[in-house]
């Protein structure tokens, strides 16, 4: 603590060895980027790993040539066996939530762009980040490993249920070393969040330049604020209960093993635990992780959406009021998924009314995006394209959240496609498009060069419908009853459903395909790029006022001073419609 | 260099230019008149001392999360045994409170030294050592109630009682360390030649180490009723 | 089955010694004495492709007794006296058919490479919980190469399948060729035997072992018959 | 550019309303309709389900439209075009939001809690039939009383999947076990309510009856109950719906409505072979 707030107060000198600048560097906007690139890795196996199980489910017994390199008894002659189906689901779930959703738009981003954004010239802490990112690498690297273990990963899910997480190899493979390995990487990357939120938040409050009021931080500021104090209190509770899970696995206590279980025909010597504590534990962390990932897509696309409108939002406060407002309540839902999970029914009746209630300020903010559409001037680029999208994909996801807050249709509903349709919508795709819109807005700045609008574009089009294409489906697949995290449908109401299967494979590859497009626009880009000018956009906020990429030092040593609110557009200024946040000019 | 430890002279924000949407000055917006923003002490001690704030937040949170746990685990299951607290705990409490009052001092006195209000640098350092020393001493106090437990047969799995002691006080001592880590570091910068101890840094660690009482006492108080 | 074992006494004749001495057999009947449990019937119906392969109810087969008090699948083998011959190279074989084992159980030299074959429809998981040997889990979709394992402790081994609980056998791990596995009419047969002291061993899964001392002089076949106890529940 | 995202958005949010309609995929035979349900109970999250499906529809379609509609018209722009606010501003939004949502809310909550209390808040009938279901990896199991109407103790450590005691039960010293009948499938008499007691042998798992409009988790040493009637003979699936390890996918049963009589002679069947 001490040591960091002394280099966070010293000018630091920009290194010059190549690991100091490159690998473990101090400066936020290095941290940003190394984020941003692990996110990508992660991104990538994932989607691979989504495209293995897609083939597996609609043509069970047909070898994936290759499979069998990745594993030879998970994939015997490159037939995929249910316990690797399982093995690969988890590894997509755990790689997406905690390596791509909470990594990308939060700690890439954030890191990059959130000292810029109120005029700091570092995090508070450059330490605690560079070590925050260092040890979510650690996390990553120990959550992989779990591949190359004699039984492959685990097969528990992302969710991790106790007991099946807690017993040990008897409950099958995976369940040995892999989800030992499973929840010490989480356990490291609950570290690594707490660090890093601990520092988006007192950079936050106290490194803000002359001017810049918390009622002037741009919105995406805010999301980030926002986010990493929700993070601050999920990831403290996800921490224990990763500990205590470690010691029923390996110390054979009894937090979450009731006595009396039967696995494998060994009689597990464990007695009187509660599975329900970790669900409690678990989904206490678990549902505000899904705002972790949402909100700073939504402060990313309104960012965004309003330099593309040329107009600020109809109201700047109520949409940070809205994000604070789900923030709270995001710590007061978590029991809705557990309706069925033998609670209290009273209970869930509680829990249902705050999680209904959460929709309020959600519909508020995207009323207001839209009402803020009315009237502007908008300009399509390929970032203002995402930020549309994202528009859609949340409503499309988000009303779907209204039949799952019920607990009536939810006994109905619960663990069918419906839900998958539903979150991978609204937390998955929707959080992603912020990312692309992010991306494709900042990329100048972060690299010094633009991107390639066009093929921006297409990648859009494919993109957008393509996801439509696959998650749309999965909703009335779930109303058929169509249980979820099977790895072949046997069932005789199941089968018939195979062919609307087979059409979301297609949709799966296609759309996954589509995004060589964008790896090939941020590689080229990166190197080929036109130069990028200090402002492109003709943004107002702080990040544009200085070069791209920015100087070591953000503000190259002078002090900036805030006059004005963040978003000053369709306004009459010497620029143009828009004035920059730090120009004494008066509107 | 005394001046690192000056009070910082702050100046109230001006009106900002635009005032119409602006929400005033927010908290912790005290910008001083001029300069690089980050040379200044004030905003970089802010950061240090909200910086330990929001850590001890999340501290609390965990341990809530364990103590809600440890509600939950009781209800459950038949096994709940009542489990007598190695009575050398209580002692241990008294020494880690000792070490609160030493570090107060020891923190008293690094600012009049630092004011030059002719205090010897020796003063703070033999209370600051007597800081350490107490914190080693409430460590090794914590082994010995864990090798008292084991003497009596009571392991970590033993049943949910030793499990939940162990862990607690585990975890607890963990942060005890840290915070003798910090201890070390301030220790060493005000042992330095020229002083390179800044008051941020000094209250930081001494407010996490009164935090380590607070929370000892709770994690006692929590395994003395339901233990 | 039958011919199984056939082929395992063949395999047991090519590595034995007794091919240069004289051979003598010990061979005889395992019997039951008192009722033995009643077998349940095994319902299937979770896994259509099996059931439809079965037009007589299938029924566990724990203690499988013939007529007039005859045990099979009780595994007869010489625990001491006879020299360890070394693992056979011929495989042995292991099939699912119909969510069943087949044989019920198999027996094996340590060493010997154990072939796993699954003839049906769907995915089967193999689990031996064994305790000497190292215990493996591993799943066999349909129209996967078989599987290929060995042991190289003594043990008897319970295996069971994860995805249907009711598919339970044995594999006998022995340090010897020299064993048999009663059939229908409950007889066993332990051929090509130099003249020698030998115990034999008898074991039925649920009735445990019993042993008996012989001794063979030359060219001659000596009678060992074996009665467990049987118990109704 | 934004007319084509217009037209894009506003085609794929009507194209997404058809299946939800016709409960069909597009042109072919798929069905996507819930099955009917064969419930007391069921109705009520029926209807609800429609319900929200209504509004939760409208909504989607309005704001999609609305996107559609605004993007259309105010996409790239002439430079000199001025710009103009919506009538209200943003109060008119969270107006519009609080009243539209909050009434939707009131309205499917109050609905809702009498649809959950019909399966959550009322007590079996006494005279329900009583059976147990245990839940394993991976296959579930149902005993019945049997002659004397008592159920055997279950005892851990006697459990012999091979032996199918899949209970534990104890016959040698434990009398109330002999006569008790374990099937693997949960055969139950039409119009009869039906006390299903649920205990998990392993780990989690889920009972799933689509038909029974019923789901409810075995959370392994916790034993819940549920109960219910079903109102029409039949067999219908029951299936795990609780990640419960690698076998998850092919754990099922049958549910088998028979009538009073078949009901007898079946038990009577299943007896004999215990």
């Amino acid at each position: 603590m001490s040591d960091a707030s002394v280099s966070a107060v010293q000018h630091h000198a920009p290194p010059s060895s190549f690991i100091r600048k490159h690998v473990f560097s101090l400066d936020h906007k290095v941290i940003g980027k190394q984020y941003y690139a692990l996110a990508l890795l992660a991104v990538v196996m994932g989607m691979v790993l989504s495209w293995l199980m897609r083939i597996h489910l609609v043509w069970p017994n047909a070898p994936i040539p290759g499979l069998q390199l990745l594993s030879k008894t998970g994939a015997p002659g490159g037939v995929m066996t249910p316990e690797y189906y399982l093995s690969l689901l988890t590894m997509h779930g755990t790689l997406m939530v905690f390596f791509v959703l909470t990594n990308a738009p939060f700690a890439a981003f954030g890191n990059y762009f959130l000292p810029i954004q109120i005029g700091a010239e570092d995090m508070a802490f450059p330490r605690f980040n560079m070590m925050s990112f260092w040890m979510t690498f650690v996390a990553f690297c120990i959550l992989v490993a779990a591949f190359f273990v004699p039984d492959g990963p685990p097969i528990s899910g992302w969710t991790a249920y106790a007991t099946l997480s807690a017993v040990g190899s008897d409950a099958g493979p995976g369940e040995g070393m892999g989800q030992t390995l499973w929840a010490l990487a989480i356990f490291v990357f609950c570290i690594a969040s707490l660090l890093g939120s601990l520092n988006f938040i007192a950079t936050t409050l106290d490194l803000r330049t002359k001017g810049m009021t918390l009622a002037r931080m741009p919105i995406c500021t805010w999301a980030w604020f926002i986010t990493s104090c929700i993070a601050l209190l999920a990831f403290a509770v996800l921490l224990p209960a990763c500990l205590l899970l470690t010691l029923d696995r390996v110390a054979g206590t009894s937090f979450f093993i009731p006595g009396g279980l039967v696995i494998s025909d060994h009689l597990q010597p464990h007695s009187g635990g509660s599975p329900l504590l970790w669900q409690h534990l678990f989904w206490f962390f678990g549902h505000p992780e899904v705002y972790i990932a949402i909100l700073p897509a939504m402060g990313i696309v309104s960012h965004i959406l309003i330099n593309s409108m040329r107009r600020p939002l109809l109201s700047h406060k109520v949409i940070i009021y809205c994000m604070m407002g789900i923030g709270f309540l995001s710590y007061m839902v978590w029991g809705h998924h557990m309706f069925v999970s033998g609670m209290n029914p009273f209970s869930s009746l509680v829990f249902s009314f705050p999680t209904l209630v959460i929709t309020i300020p959600a519909t508020i903010m995207t009323l207001i995006w839209l009402g803020s559409l009315y009237g502007s001037k908008l300009r399509i680029t390929a970032a203002s394209l995402f930020a549309l999208g994202f528009l859609s994909m949340f409503v499309s996801g988000g009303v779907s959240g209204f039949f799952l807050a019920q607990p009536s249709i939810d006994i109905y509903l619960h663990a069918t496609y419906f839900v998958v349709g539903h979150f991978h919508m609204v937390m998955g795709v929707a959080a992603i498009f912020g990312i692309f819109a992010g991306t494709y807005f900042w990329f100048p700045k972060m690299t010094g060069h633009m991107m390639n609008e066009s093929l921006g574009k297409l990648h859009f089009w494919l993109t957008f419908i393509g996801t439509y294409c696959i998650f749309m489906p999965f909703h009335y697949l779930g109303l058929a009853g169509n249980v979820r995290r099977y790895s072949a449908f046997v069932d005789d109401f199941l089968v018939p459903l195979i062919p609307v299967h087979r059409f979301i494979t297609f949709a799966a590859l296609f759309t996954g395909a589509a995004q060589l497009i964008f790896l090939y626009n941020l590689i080229h880009s990166r190197f080929r790029g036109a130069p990028a000018p200090p402002n492109p956009w003709e943004c107002t906020s702080l990040e544009w006022t200085m070069p791209s990429p920015p100087p070591f030092d953000n503000f190259g040593g002078k002090h900036v001073v805030v006059y004005h609110d963040p978003y000053q557009y369709g306004v009459k200024s010497a620029t143009g419609d828009y004035l920059m946040q730090d120009s004494p000019e008066q509107a | 260099m005394a001046t690192a430890i000056q009070p910082p002279e702050i100046s109230k924000p001006e009106p900002p230019a635009d005032r119409q949407h602006s929400g005033g000055a927010g908290f912790g917006n005290f910008v001083p008149s001029g300069g690089p923003l980050r040379a200044l002490e004030d905003s970089s001690h802010e950061a240090t001392r909200t910086g330990i704030w929001v850590g001890l937040a999340a501290i609390t949170m965990s341990f809530a999360a364990f103590t809600s746990a440890l509600l939950v685990r009781q209800t459950t299951g038949t096994d709940w045994h009542h489990l007598t607290v190695p009575p050398i705990v209580f002692a241990n409490t008294i020494v880690l409170l000792a070490s609160s009052v030493t570090l107060e001092i020891a923190r008293r006195r690094v600012a009049a030294y630092a004011r030059n209000q002719g205090v010897d640098r020796l003063v703070p350092l033999r209370w600051l050592a007597a800081t350490l020393a107490l914190g080693i001493l409430f460590v090794a106090g914590q082994y010995a109630a864990w090798t008292k437990l084991r003497a009596e047969g009571l392991y970590l799995a033993s049943n949910p009682n030793s499990s939940f002691f162990y862990v607690l006080t585990a975890v607890h001592a963990l942060h005890v360390l840290g915070g003798l880590g910090g201890l070390l570091r301030v220790f060493a910068k005000l042992r330095s030649p020229i002083l390179t101890l800044r008051r941020s840094t000094m209250d930081a660690t001494s407010y996490y180490w009164h935090f380590m009482g607070i929370l000892w006492l709770y994690v006692l108080f929590v395994m003395w009723i339901k233990l | 089955m039958r011919t199984k074992q056939l082929f395992l006494v063949a395999s047991a004749l090519m590595v034995s010694p007794a091919l240069l001495f004289g051979a003598g057999t010990i061979s005889g009947k395992v019997t039951y004495t008192g009722t033995p449990a009643k077998q349940k019937t095994i319902d299937m119906s979770k896994e259509p492709t099996c059931a439809k392969q079965h037009t007589t109810p299938v029924t566990t087969e724990t203690v499988v007794a013939g007529p007039n008090n005859v045990l099979e699948n009780v595994v007869v083998y010489i625990s001491a006296g006879a020299d360890d011959a070394s693992a056979p190279s011929q495989a042995v074989t292991f099939t699912q058919k119909g969510c069943q084992y087949i044989p019920h159980v198999l027996a094996m030299h340590i060493g010997q490479e154990l072939k796993v074959v699954n003839d049906d429809q769907t995915s089967h998981n193999i689990h031996p919980l064994a305790k000497v040997n190292r215990e493996w889990n591993k799943s066999q979709p349909p129209g996967t190469p078989p599987l290929s394992e060995k042991f190289d402790k003594e043990e008897f081994i319970p295996v069971k399948c994860n995805v249907h609980p009711w598919m339970h056998g044995y594999f006998a791990v022995l340090k010897t060729t020299h064993y048999s596995i009663s059939g229908e009419n409950g007889g066993f047969s332990l051929p090509n035997l130099p003249p020698g002291k030998y115990t034999v061993t008898a074991w039925q899964e649920d009735y445990g072992t019993q042993t008996q001392d012989v001794t063979l002089t030359g060219n001659e076949t000596k009678t060992v018959d074996f009665s467990f106890k049987a118990k109704p529940y | 550019m934004g007319k084509l995202f217009a037209v894009i958005v506003i085609v794929i949010a009507l194209a997404s309303a058809i299946p939800i309609i016709t409960h069909h995929w597009f042109w072919s035979d798929i069905s996507f309709a819930p099955p009917e349900d064969i419930s007391t109970h069921g109705h009520a999250i029926d209807e609800q389900l429609s319900d929200t499906m209504i509004e939760a529809g409208l909504s989607f379609l309005a704001a999609q439209i609305l996107l559609g509609l605004f993007v259309w018209k105010f996409a790239d722009r002439k430079p000199d075009a001025e710009i103009k606010t919506f009538p209200g501003g943003a109060r008119v939004m969270v107006i519009a939001a609080l009243v539209l949502v909050g009434t939707e809310i009131l309205a499917l909550g109050v609905l809702g809690q009498k649809a959950w209390a019909n399966v959550y808040f009322r007590p079996a009938a006494p005279d329900a039939l009583q059976v147990q279901a245990q839940a394993g990896q991976f296959a579930f199991y149902f005993r019945y009383a049997g002659a004397d109407g008592k159920f055997g103790t279950p005892h851990p450590d006697k459990i012999d999947e091979g032996n199918s005691n899949f209970f534990g039960l104890d016959p040698a010293n434990d009398v109330d076990s002999r006569d008790d009948i374990v099937t693997g499938e949960l055969a139950i008499p039409v119009d009869r309510e039906v006390h299903l007691m649920m205990h998990s042998k392993d780990v989690g798992h889920s009972f799933y009856v689509r038909e029974l409009r019923i789901q409810q988790d075995f959370v392994p040493g916790l034993d819940l109950s549920v109960h219910f009637t079903a109102t029409k003979v039949g067999k219908y699936e029951i299936v795990c719906t609780q990640l419960c390890g690698l076998g998850h996918y092919n754990m099922k049963a049958y549910l088998n409505v028979l009538s009073q009589a078949d009901f007898d002679s079946w038990m009577k069947q299943k007896a004999s072979e215990q």
